[in-house]
């Protein structure tokens, strides 16, 4: 155990810490469910141009260049949160599609599409879940079918994130109707312009429409706008959602929820007497939470040093995401059992409390706790990569679908 | 010995659960919840068939109107209003009742009580303060008026009338629209019933004028509309359970139904195995208020936090059984979600009515 | 709901509590888990002559002969268990055997085996569990042969409670190994005299030896010892078992030992101060197992008023058992962390408190969870037989193994 | 940054691992088991292969015969012997060692801390009275001598030694077998270590000499004995962990390994996920006791309290993976399990430091 960091490292922290006071009177406000903004994009440029965002990405595809470092990725997003200043943009172009482009892509694709992505000026969603195909993501019925240089596609898609403000979307379609199941997918890249596509927003519990479904009706995109083989779709996805599921635990942003809670208990009172000190069974709670928020930040270190040394974490790096996310639940729940009656404000209420983050986000964890892989499949990923368990025997039925085409149904 | 429901009960309980399958449709509870705050938790006609289904007459005497068949049957109703997300303001003005038949004078219940049962006088509770008081909102005596302030009232737009306590402990009744009073909803999860903030400045007053003591009849309305929030919670996680179990029967992945996955399963097991004895004890609880009254404060206590618990378990476990679609608007899910969660928090959550229960036990000071 | 009796039960009530009274002095001490000695004996055949043992088995086979009646039955539990009276004998023979050769059992083998069991004079224990035979039961390797006109027995039971003290065994066996899994088992009564039969005291983690194992080996018993037909042991063991399945949740016991738990938080000091007001967030958990406790005492309540009425109470009646093990091991461990280090002491130590029952029962609730069907097998049957959920698909293996002869390994 | 094993770190584990693997067979643990409680818990073969492996030695300087390599090995050291559920006295030595580091004069750590690297002196600790004291125990100063009573003295009977807390936080050092002083076995559910009372009627007592205050060194003292204990239940639960996913691989039930049935699949997942993070917070914690001196006890707390509880769940349902064979004494997974039942309760369960964590972070009074 050594928690110093060598001189390299501390010139390298200080030239963040010096970027981010003389130039955080430029950041945006933290970045919202849009469309990125001109502020918005001038920042993250700011950003690439001293590394800080795109910064491994090839020069020539209008990154930063640098060799991939992940003591300095992780200094540089300690300090951006630590100062609370804006990260630059993030969304699931430049997560999920610039990487699989990196890897997977031609050259014309990483030329085309990864410059103005990762600028903000082109903005992607992502196409992959259906409502026949949740946690079973395989079983896909969206069809693309080859007419000519074309791709005609047709089918509906759902959970797709920031689609009403897209530019593209990188997508699975089955165009293999008569390969078994995994095999059928092609992974396209979709102009959200073309004629034939409709996005209705989709309403989730918290009153947001932040999801959208997605309808394609004929809608047609060139045979080039493909990457990877035909029926390699699932490979080309499945590179990107492991990276998907590795990212959905933030210790920096659970740390700063914690101390939110902790000002909660502090802040609220019964007959002027803080919670704090009034209720020791909500102070128990805090200690209990408080303990496990420090297991996920310093697991998160763990797991840094295992990157850091080529390491792979094996399960200790498979159960961030169930950890963090039913953590995250919880904190929201404490804070709102605090507040008692007022725990239950929300919309615009006078009386409302920080912005009503605690209803919000009690049942935006539960929604991240279900996305992604239910609970339940990833404990099932957990003990059979993590501990080695063998999967459940397959009934007759999921043998025959897995081998032989696809129900028409 | 009979721990359960009567034929009798049930014929009511079927009838009360037929009439509100047709009448609050989701489309329905939708409608009401998207309108603006003035409006939202309060179906008028509604209100009226539940008048005439003589479900606001159970706990009145017949001589007032009502059928006088006890407090059971009115916590059997809350739980089935809770199964539908009813937007009707039932714990309010069933809880006020109960005041009223307690602690009213003569002259006040033969005002109010077949008023009551016809559906035209609906209560808010204004009785927060009494259990927690929070932001320094109390409600005073000045003379004859009230003054001050009072939070999360119960029902607080459809009614007609405020049942509200002073920070002393006094429970008494003010008119809506009266002068002085500013009556503004407060903007929470529940969309399906209303809630509200009143300010009192000088405001006309009528003390309860029967004979119980004032702290026994507060204890004695608190532990009513507890208990009816408790059968609230019941109703809405038996639902939030079937529709789990339903929808588990009915979706498919990797090819099979998911609920002959074991992790589903077990699931719904776990939802069950709680939800089976928590009813037993809500009915023990709700038997207590009219039956065994020594125990009525302590059982609407326990009940209350255990259900609070529970519900908001299932609620979890029932929308994750839901996958994406219980974090959606489409299969409306959350309506129930929202309103367990919102049972939970009022007028004491778990923590605050076990260290009450704990009280009531001499287990601490 | 009325909780009140009418007066035929009160009445019946005066006359229990009027027996007790007279009677008391005559009751041996808590029956523990030895042979039942001749005051017991006494004690038993006191109980059956006034119909409070054996109640409503039939006079010819040495019972009281009443009609059954659940409320009289409750009755009589609930006044002895309140006035601390040993309700008499328990054990396998009366509570599985009498029942199962009331129903299927041949004339004879009612005159020969109840008035001995239902007295103490004949002791029964169970063979049923195997080594490799647990939650799946009818996986079991023992077997019988037929010989002239005997079956002769070989193999392995485990989990025998009393085998060392037991006159006799009812015992599943596979007498028919060709047949599919279900089919090939029979129900013998064998004599633990036999030769051939050696039982081996199997300890547990509580440190006692209160089950066993029993091996056999050329074990010969007439073939009239037989219970039902051949093949058809399945059957026969199974209405019992369902019998024991719910017969594991006691709310009266479980409520006085939650109010033992009390009187553990009120009794132990941390520098003189009571747990009860010292520490809160004790008494919150102490709360919360108080809800149920109280919970699972009125759902007992209202199962006997379903059986009272003749109605099956489904669902209600399936958790029961996953209910109370769970909560009875709850409580052990409140008391156990009221006591703090002193809630370590076990076997004799002189500050050992309350006979050192909470480390015990910590541990046996937690083998009542396992035993007797795992609580994970608990919630299989909660599920599909009380919610109408599917049983998970059979494997191909599966679907072999239950058509198909045993295999001979 | 290295938040992690180093090289050394993992030759060290690997060299203590493959040594206990080799000593401690479940058979030893049994006979020792088995033993009186006056030899119970102690294995004095073992204990001198651990002085020649220089395991009693890391956080001693060179200068006394150690390797002064730190705090953080000997965590992983305590980690795996509970591991194997050791019959050592290593959490009371490691604990005293670090005391006499802190707070001895030159003179006692000359006398001491070379001694202890050999393995012949061992100490008990009398420290549960500073925690929370029961049954009225308390360890009083009159003039020079020691009066009083301590409970559940860890690694009582093997010591050499006793290190002793008065009842104002002074610490000091008896002898085992001094005159005036009475030690007696206590019997518990963890036969793997020795647990004694002690009552000192004028007993010869040496304080602490060095210059650190008096508060200040309780503080860092129980702070080192909890990380030990939290260490000592995460090596026991790994153990169980990894026992019930073995069996789940290998029992047969209905025509398959166990392992492949979901539910016993996602007790298993649901176990590590617990453990994971458990590590990385307990590596904290014995790290800071080296170099995060201002978190020491903060850290301590915290993961003594989350170690004990997630222990107790992990030791619970390793055991029902078993079925009846966890309830057995065949396959002997009770002592694990009794172990981490000691560890939870001493030093203050998980209740009682969650608030001392509170009060340390001035969250309460």
């Amino acid at each position: 155990m050594d928690l110093t960091y060598d001189e390299r490292y501390q010139a390298f922290r200080q030239e963040v810490q010096r970027f981010i006071t003389e130039h955080r009177h430029l950041a945006p406000r933290e970045i919202g469910l849009e469309r990125p903004s001109e502020e918005q994009k001038r920042w993250q440029r700011l950003l690439i141009e001293h590394g800080y965002a795109a910064r491994t990405i090839p020069k020539e595809y209008g990154g930063f260049g640098a060799p991939m470092d992940v003591l300095e990725q992780f200094i540089i997003a300690d300090e951006f949160s630590t100062a609370g200043v804006s990260q630059g943009l993030s969304g699931q172009g430049i997560a999920m599609l610039v990487p699989t482009l990196l890897e997977l892509g031609t050259e014309e694709q990483k030329k085309q599409y990864i410059p103005p992505t990762i600028r903000g000026d082109m903005v992607w969603c992502q196409g992959y879940s259906e409502p026949n195909a949740g946690s079973d993501l395989a079983s896909l019925r969206t069809s693309a079918r080859v007419e000519g240089d074309c791709f005609v596609i047709n089918g509906q898609k759902i959970w797709t994130s920031s689609a009403h403000f897209s530019d593209m979307m990188f997508c699975l379609v089955r165009t293999e109707p008569d390969a078994p199941k995994h095999k059928g997918i092609s992974y396209l890249l979709i102009p959200m312009t073309t004629p034939g596509i409709e996005v209705r927003p989709l309403m989730t519990m918290t009153g947001d429409a932040i999801f959208n479904e997605v309808f394609f009706t004929d809608v047609k995109v060139p045979v080039t706008n493909i990457v990877g083989q035909r029926g390699e779709g699932w490979k080309v996805a499945n590179a990107t959602l492991i990276y998907e599921r590795g990212m959905l635990g933030d210790p920096n942003q659970t740390t700063n929820f914690y101390k939110r809670v902790v000002e909660v208990l502090q802040r609220e009172t019964i007959a002027g007497e803080s919670i704090m000190t009034r209720q020791p069974q909500l102070r128990e709670r805090l200690l209990r939470l408080q303990g496990r928020v420090l297991a996920m930040r310093f697991h998160g270190l763990r797991l840094l040093t295992h990157f850091s040394r080529m390491e792979m974490p094996g399960v200790a790096m498979l159960v961030v995401k169930l950890y963090g996310t039913v953590l995250n639940h919880e904190l929201a729940a404490l804070a709102i059992d605090a507040m008692g009656e007022l725990g239950t404000l929300y919309d615009k209420d006078p009386m409302l409390r920080d912005d009503g983050i605690w209803q919000r986000w009690y049942m935006f964890s539960l929604g991240l706790i279900i996305g992604g892989g239910t609970s339940q499949i990833q404990k099932n990923i957990i003990s059979e990569r993590g501990l080695g368990m063998p999967r459940e025997p397959r009934t007759p039925e999921e043998i025959a679908a897995s081998t032989a085409k696809q129900p028409q149904s | 010995m009979e721990f359960g429901l009567s034929e009798d009960d049930r014929l009511l309980q079927d009838s009360v659960v037929r009439f509100l399958t047709t009448e609050v449709p989701l489309d329905r509870v939708r409608e009401l919840a998207a309108a603006d705050t003035q409006k939202a938790g309060f179906d008028s006609a509604l209100w009226q068939g539940l008048a005439d289904l003589g479900v606001l007459g159970l706990v009145v005497p017949e001589r007032f109107g009502g059928s006088g068949q006890g407090f059971f049957l009115a916590a059997l109703v809350s739980e089935a209003l809770g199964g539908v997300v009813a937007p009707a303001p039932y714990v309010g003005t069933s809880a006020a009742t109960w005041a009223l038949l307690l602690g009213g004078s003569a002259a006040q219940q033969e005002q109010a009580l077949p008023e009551i049962v016809k559906g035209k006088r609906r209560y808010a509770l204004a009785l927060a303060e009494t259990v927690a008081p929070r932001q320094d909102a109390a409600l005073r005596l000045q003379g004859n008026t009230l003054h001050g302030e009072s939070l999360c009232l119960i029902d607080a737009l459809p009614a007609t009338h405020i049942l509200a306590a002073t920070s002393d402990g006094m429970l008494g009744v003010v008119e809506q629209g009266a002068a002085g009073l500013a009556m503004r909803p407060m903007q929470t999860i529940d969309r399906t019933r209303s809630w509200g903030l009143m300010q009192a400045n000088g405001v006309s007053w009528e003390p309860l004028g029967g004979d119980m003591p004032r702290d026994q009849l507060l204890r004695r309305t608190l532990a009513a509309a507890r208990v009816l929030l408790a059968a609230d919670t019941l109703g809405a996680a038996q639902t939030m359970l079937d529709k789990a179990v339903a929808y588990a029967k009915e979706r498919k992945q990797f090819s099979r139904v998911i609920a002959s996955f074991q992790a589903v399963k077990h699931m719904c097991a776990e939802m069950v195995t709680e939800l089976e004895p928590a009813r037993s004890l809500l009915w023990y609880a709700a038997h207590a208020q009219d039956h065994v009254v020594e125990e009525a404060d302590l059982m609407a206590c326990l009940a209350k936090a255990h259900l609070g618990d529970i519900g908001r378990e299932i609620a979890r476990s029932a929308t994750e059984v839901h996958g994406g679609m219980g974090f959606t608007d489409l299969v409306g899910l959350h309506y129930w979600f929202k309103r367990i969660g919102m049972d939970r928090q009022l007028l004491g959550g778990p923590e605050l009515t076990r260290e009450e229960a704990a009280r009531l036990q001499h287990f601490v000071q």
